[in-house]
Order: C-alpha cells, then structure tokens, then sequence
C-alpha cells in the first residue's frame, strides 16, 4: 500500500507533497519530513551508493513495519540514490493518519532506521577530495528508542 | 567467471567498485580472498563486512562461490 | 523569528511549505504538519472563531517558546479561521532544524498545544445543524506529555 | 455603554456573538450579570469561562465594568 521509490536522479519533493495530500482527503494530518543536502562548509556534493538487490527491499519492508504499527492512511517513502549537490533533497517521508500520533511516529520512525540502517554508503566531495561517510553512534542510539 | 562486488570504502580498497575473477569451479571464501591482494582481503573480512551472494544476504561460514555468482562485501552502512 | 500567520481566508499549504523550504537550505531537515478538514460522514464545514486579542498572540508565545526549547533553523505556524470545507488546510506547522530530532519534537509539541488550549472555538455543520465541539480529554492528555 | 462578546457555544446561550449595555458608571460583574437573563449569567459565570477585559484576562474576583470597556466570555477552547 505505501509508496515508496527508491529514485536515482534529482525529485520535485513539493509536488511528490502535494500529490501525496490530495491523494489522501481522508487522513485529516500528513507529517512530512524532507531531508536537504545541506549546504554549509565547504561540502561540495555528496553521494549516495545503493545496492539495488537489498536497498529498495529494504525500505519496502521497513514502510510495511511502520503500516502494521501504526494506523496509516497513506504512507509515501522516497529516498535518493546518486551524486547530490547542496539544496537537493534526499529524503523525503510522508504519512497520512486520522489521528496525528500515528502520523508523528511513524514519519520519525521511518527516517531513525533510513538514516541508521539503510542499505546506503555515502560519500563527500570537499576541497576536491572525496571521503566516505562512517556510521554515526548517535543514528544506533536513534533506532534503539523503537 | 565470478563477479566481486565492494560498496562504501570498500571501493577505495579494491580501486574499483567490481571485479572479475575467473574460477576453476566451486570455489570457498578463503580460495576467494587467496586470489586478492592481503590487505583488500582482511578488509573485506573486517567486523561489520556483510556478504551477499547473487543479492541475498549470506553468512561467510561455509561460503562457496561458483562460476557465475556475484559475490558483493558490504561494509556497515552509512545510511540515507 | 517564527513566522506565525492567523489566516482568515483559504491559503496555499504547498506554497507555504514549498516557499519555507527554500529558505531554510541549511537546514538539512525539515518537519511539516498538515491538518485538513477531514472528508468523513456528514460534515458538511467547519468553522473555526478565534479573540483577536488573544489567538495570534498566543500562536506567537507557543512559536517562541519551541524556539527557545529546541535548536531550529526556521518555524512556520499557520492556522485558519473562519468557514472552512473539507480538504481546506486547516493548520500548518513546519520545523526546520540541523537535527531532525529537534524538528519532529517542536513540530509535534506545537501541534499538541495549537490542537487543546490554542484560543480557537470550533463548531461543525452536518445536517443542516451547527453544533460547537466540545475540548477532548485526550487533547490534554497529549499536552501533559511536555 | 459597555461591550460583551460571547464566544463559542455562550454565542448560542446568548442567541447574539455580542450585546451592548448602557452602564450608568463602573459597575461590578455581579452588576452586569443581573441585567441578564439568569440562565446566560449562569452560564457565563460556569466553571471554565475565562473572562477578558479590553483583550486582557482577567479575574472575575473584583472585575469592574466601565463604560467603553469590552468583556469577552471564553469558554473551554475546542482548539485548533
């Protein structure tokens, strides 16, 4: 029943938003969480990697977890994969509920395991030169709340 | 012919994202990492490396990898 | 620093949030809330009646007191007044901030306030009868969470 | 000649969102409550109305009315 898309080229977040609103005239709340490049230091680009046969699977599966532990009107989950400049969205995770705790938990739900374990390698370019992105301690403290 | 495939840092390691290496058959982990420069081997078995055989998640204890499998290392995750 | 609106006229969610986003590039995470005029049984409108003196000014203490609670880049508050149909927005709420942390708690606490002890009087017309909506008790419950 | 504005479900106990009264001068809420008809006094004066004076809260405890002054009766909030 979700929506989700794993998309390798740059989206349109406000109109995926938009069309995700008027998809659910029912739901009464939508939270949305939209996740930016963002643009600070000397941070040029930013990559994603994914590894197709795990990756959309994954999120799949992890949009199924939260409709069976929430009561979801609608979920919609898009998550960018590729080279990204400062500005450019690369997540974005809405859900539509009756009753807006549903809709709160399972938005932040859904982005603690995204950012802790989803199967994406990330890299930066700064100052010409690229470095792969470690795993955070602070992202595993995240998911150990669910 | 199998299909090595390292993701992340992995990459940097390998100096390239995949490779081949041909197989005389079925052929176990250690025969595999044998074929591969000693320091892109320990990473590649590192704590936190997973493995995925043909795109399916695999434990490396008694891993075989035949002709025509893709093996991928995936280091842990930096996530989305 | 929020920007707070008391709207007595439909307005343009996706605009707001879309015109929101785009100032706030370094803020890495935005969280929106979007609360619309539910599409359900026999409702037929919605009206919302507000004090003048006390509505807006109280949207703006809430608004100020997130902000000096959570570390945020920018906070949007918007809620109507007046005759409202199903699918108007009703109320929107977006949080930007460096910590998605901080953006999904002052969204959802600004939500809790607006939602139980905001100066809005609501009524609803279904079969031709107008009738007030009284407070809900789990309203407060939700504000006894902070 | 003072103002009373009647919020939420009191417009209907009212039968009018506002009324003006002549006040011969500062008048106590007790004062105002008697010009009206005792089932709205009552419900004004019910547990959980607030009162404003001039957009301000205020105590019913010793409250004066003044000529040119507006009282708001805010009962319980539906919310947003």
């Amino acid at each position: 029943m979700a929506d989700v898309r794993l998309e390798l080229a740059p989206f349109d977040s406000g109109a995926a938003l938009a069309a995700f609103g008027a998809a659910h005239p029912q739901a009464g709340g939508i939270v949305s969480f939209l996740g930016q490049v963002r643009l600070e230091g000397e941070v040029e680009a930013l990559e994603l990697r994914h590894f197709a046969p795990l990756t959309l699977p994954g999120m799949e599966a992890l949009a199924a977890t939260a409709e069976a532990r929430w009561l979801l009107a609608g979920l919609l989950v898009i998550h960018r994969s590729g080279l990204m400049h400062p500005g450019d969205p690369i997540v974005l995770v809405a859900a539509a509920a009756r009753h807006r705790r549903d809709a709160f938990a399972a938005a932040e739900f859904i982005m603690d395991h995204l950012k802790s374990d989803s199967w994406f390698w990330k890299r930066e370019l700064a100052a010409g030169q690229w470095r792969w992105i470690e795993p955070r301690a602070e992202d595993h403290a995240d998911i150990a709340r669910w | 012919m199998a299909m090595l495939l390292f993701l992340g840092r992995l990459e940097d390691r390998a100096g390239a994202p995949q490779q081949v290496l041909a197989l005389a058959g079925p052929t176990p982990l250690a025969g595999v990492l044998d074929r591969l420069p000693a320091e892109l081997a320990a990473a590649l078995v590192a704590p936190g490396v997973r493995m995925a055989r043909n795109g399916t998640l695999v434990s490396p204890q008694g891993l075989v990898i035949d002709d025509g499998d893709e093996l991928a290392f995936l280091p842990p995750v930096s996530g989305g």
